[in-house]
């Protein structure tokens, strides 16, 4: 008797779209339907911005011992509002020198790709926009836009701080996209597909109390931690924020936007980091399968959410920690340390299919991977690169 | 007209652009972006004539095209590292200007 | 091991979000127009004029000597001296300032005026919440503006403003003491 | 020919037609990469969803921005019309080459026009769209065009490797 409310609960948003649907006529119905999950992804995922935004600054100051917004609205939570409102009444500027047409599609192209890519990620059961065959390709192609996007709005404002803060996002978003991918394609092996929706399908069952997440496994966890890292490095968040390194080259590619132009591309960085944490989540935190089994009650897109405000917890977090790294430094880290991380991660997650089940797999997966950790790391640290640092002064 | 030969048109159209691109412009940059043009031009039929043919559970076309992506990526990226190492000899991408060889 | 230093860095960032919410000690944030913190006693803004007494045009201290006007180097002072007298502190008969003008908006609160002032006339306020709409008019400030009694300048500056006085006493008794003789002849040669 | 099928196609043409007309470089390869999406439209169109995605993955995210670098890397050359102009015999020069585009386009129109299988009745095509899905193609891929795709990896390789010599700085102590 229990059952039914719950899984109605779970499925009310489903239940609901049908609902609508149900009232135009037949021939408009896909397109309704379509329609109404764009709508509900362009209202949740820009509210979501507007609150990560305080929360980033309020987690910050913490960090910091200090307060952080509190002035606006109760506990400073109508920030984003005051903060829009400013946004939308400042003066757009365009540099004289500017391409307009290229200058004023840049925002909008980084802003919808990042819509986009929303499309194929399931936010809980039965409830991805999207079923695609293809879809975490299309994800990644998607992904790749916003890439030129970021060209266009460096080389368009025709200033040289937004020229590098432009080839230094593309040289880092082409680099990092590898580890990004291949650290992807260990959990696309290991569920034979490349549906989000049919990758978030195979972590929901359970052994005893455990999910099946990919995470849960050696290959997984070292995937997982690959992917997040090549992620902070797509979204371009500190500590890889080169592209728009305040103290070096202003604010990178967007140093000539302003007014809601600033605004989208911040709104299209966030977009970012949130699709790209949510497909983190699909494909090594079980989707929108809940952590044990005896909580699985609770409705599968709170599950969803909560783990996508974890993962932004923890990139808040490591951006109050971590130190910007140096452009040799994010370069030798991509190719010399990811990428041979993510082939092996891949390897791992191969012979773990095809070992049969117990101990001795998952002592074979965690040394194919922890002892070339260990070594590649050793050596990069006795590498003059990340060496104890000299310092040399002027005679 | 039948879709097939809409795709066909269209299909050699886009090649006779990128012919006509190719042979006309100097920039040897724009030079490969005629011909990335046609090669595109070629995968367009390949894909028509999958869709539209027979035999179209073989995929024959459809893999065909995936190895020419994989085959234009790595010209690109060689004809780009050429197009840069000549620049850095004689400070041009001018095809035209590129007449060392010429007795 | 590589990674190392991270998790460390990322334990002590945790430790301090986490601080934060438990020991407010931590928060070192004055949330300023509520709380505000104990200005230092030396804090230093714009000059101001004092005055003794109850009358700010009778008892102001300014001999319109102009020395400040001369010596400011952004030339933020304006002094036009007056044409008649009035007695000063020790009862001589001196010009006064008919108008006194400083433009805070030029000021760099050097505290020039203040050194070279030879009548302790000229002191530097503490006041700093001083914004206003009109940008010309509000800025310049006029002697009515400036004008502050000495119990003002004692309840910002003690220190200072005990050591002036004791100055100025010192000066009002030398003059009494000059005064005493003289009168004493006065009376014998009578 | 349906209305989607129009429009991508009059995007692939456009795209095309700026990126061989323009004058400044970038605007020639944001235009190309136009062109592409509207190629990678074309492929998702007709059915080809593996293919019209790795076209946008491939082209776009990668073929374009290389591109966008050689142009960035070789800025002496950033206006492509001055040196279109600077020339004599410019003008013969121009019309020889659109002159043999549209005959070889006025050739391949006509074959199209006239072949005896295209112009057969529209009922031996395949009017369903064929079903490709991503586990055909991986076991196409992995089965009988293995041989293909290890060679294939082999050239990108061999590409990689040429490109990185091929654009590496010379070195002055190397002579």
């Amino acid at each position: 008797m229990t059952q039914a409310p719950v899984q109605q609960l779970d499925q009310i948003f489903v239940m609901l779209k049908h609902w609508l649907v149900g009232y135009v006529p037949a021939a408009a119905q896909p397109v309704v339907s379509s329609l109404l999950s764009v709508v509900a992804i362009l209202a949740l995922f820009p509210a979501l911005f507007a609150f990560t935004t305080v929360l980033e600054r309020k987690g910050l100051g913490r960090m910091q011992n200090r307060y952080g917004p509190n002035r606006v609205g109760p506990f400073g939570l109508l920030q984003p509002l005051a903060d829009g409102i400013k946004s939308l009444t400042k003066e757009d500027v365009v540099p004289r020198t500017a391409d307009k047409a290229v200058h004023f599609m840049a925002p909008l192209l980084l802003v919808a790709a990042s819509f986009l890519a929303y499309a194929v990620l399931p936010v809980g059961r039965n409830m991805a926009a999207v079923n695609l065959d293809a879809g975490v390709l299309y994800f990644f192609a998607v992904g790749a836009v916003a890439e030129l996007a970021v060209f266009m709005a460096g080389w368009s404002s025709h200033n040289k701080y937004s020229l590098l803060g432009a080839m230094r996002a593309i040289a880092q978003m082409i680099s990092y996209e590898v580890p990004l991918i291949l650290s992807s394609l260990a959990v696309i092996m290991a569920a034979g597909s490349l549906s989000t929706v049919e990758i978030a399908g195979r972590q929901a069952g359970y052994s005893g109390i455990w999910p099946h997440w990919y995470v849960l496994t050696p290959w997984g966890l070292a995937g997982f931690l690959l992917f997040m890292i090549a992620a902070t490095a797509e979204t371009n968040r500190s500590p890889f924020d080169l592209p728009e390194g305040e103290s070096e080259i202003i604010a990178g590619y967007y140093t000539e936007y302003s007014g809601f132009k600033f605004a989208l591309f911040f709104l299209g960085e966030y977009l970012g980091m949130f699709a790209i944490s949510g497909l983190g989540i699909t494909l090594f935190l079980g989707g929108w399968s809940a952590p044990f089994s005896f909580l699985t009650w609770i409705p599968s897109w709170i599950w969803f959410f909560a783990k996508l405000l974890a993962l932004i917890a923890v990139f808040i977090w490591m951006r109050g920690t971590l130190p910007r790294l140096r452009m040799d430094q994010l370069m030798n880290f991509a190719w010399k340390f990811m990428l041979p991380m993510a082939l092996l991660v891949m390897v791992s997650a191969g012979v773990w299919r095809f070992l049969p089940h117990g101990v001795l797999r998952w002592i074979v997966c965690f040394v194919m991977i922890a002892v070339p950790y260990v070594l590649l790391g050793r050596g990069l640290l006795q590498g003059k690169k990340i060496g104890k640092r000299t310092y040399r002064f002027a005679e | 007209m039948t879709p097939l030969t809409g795709c066909l048109l269209v299909s050699s159209l886009l090649f006779a652009i990128g012919l006509g691109g190719a042979l006309t412009r100097r920039s040897a940059i724009l030079v490969l972006i005629g011909i990335e043009l046609m090669l595109n031009a070629a995968n367009l039929n390949f894909i028509a004539f999958w869709r539209y043919g027979p035999h179209s559970e073989a995929l024959t076309g459809m893999l065909f095209v995936i190895f020419s992506i994989a085959v234009a990526a790595a010209e690109a990226a060689v004809g780009l590292a050429l197009i840069i190492a000549i620049y850095r000899h004689t400070k041009t991408t001018d095809v035209q200007e590129m007449d060392e060889l010429r007795g | 091991m590589l990674g190392e230093g991270i998790v460390k860095g990322l334990a002590e960032t945790a430790r301090n979000f986490l601080g934060s919410f438990v020991d407010e000690e931590r928060l070192t944030t004055v949330e300023y127009p509520e709380e505000r913190l104990p200005q230092a006693e030396a804090a230093r803004n714009f000059p101001f004029l004092i005055y003794d007494g109850d009358d700010a045009e009778k008892g102001l201290r300014c001999v319109a000597c102009q020395i400040c006007e001369k010596e400011c180097p952004p030339r933020c002072i304006h002094i036009e001296k007056s044409k008649d007298k009035k007695p000063d502190y020790v009862g001589k008969q001196q010009f006064y300032p008919a108008v006194f003008d400083i433009d805070v908006s030029v000021c760099m609160s050097c505290q020039i005026c203040v050194e070279v002032c030879p009548f302790e006339a000229i002191r530097m306020d503490t006041q700093f919440e001083l914004s206003t709409d009109d940008r010309f008019g509000g800025l310049l400030w006029t002697k009515a503006e400036l004008a502050k009694t000495n119990e003002y300048y004692h309840s910002i500056h003690p220190t200072e403003a005990g050591e002036t006085d004791a100055r100025l006493d010192e000066e009002k008794a030398k003059v009494a003491a000059k005064a005493k003789p003289a009168e004493a002849e006065m009376q014998a040669k009578a | 020919m349906s209305l989607s099928f129009l429009i991508l196609a009059l995007l692939t043409l456009g795209g095309a037609v700026a990126a061989m007309t323009l004058h400044r470089l970038v605007h020639c390869v944001l235009a190309l990469t136009v062109a592409l999406a509207g190629l990678a439209g074309l492929y998702l169109n007709l059915g080809a969803q593996f293919v019209g995605l790795a076209q946008i993955l491939v082209y776009v995210g990668a073929v374009a921005i290389l591109i966008v670098f050689a142009v960035l890397l070789t800025r002496g050359a950033e206006i492509a019309s001055q040196m279109d102009s600077s020339r004599q015999g410019r003008f013969s020069a121009l019309a020889g080459g659109v002159a043999t585009a549209a005959a070889v386009f006025a050739v391949l129109a006509w074959v199209v026009l006239h072949s005896p299988t295209l112009s057969a009745p529209a009922a031996t095509m395949t009017q369903v769209a064929p079903q490709a899905a991503m586990q055909q193609i991986g076991d196409a891929l992995m089965r009988r065009y293995v041989l293909p795709l290890e060679v294939m990896g082999l050239m990108l390789t061999a590409a990689l490797i040429g490109a990185v010599i091929l654009a590496l700085e010379e070195k002055p102590e190397a002579q």
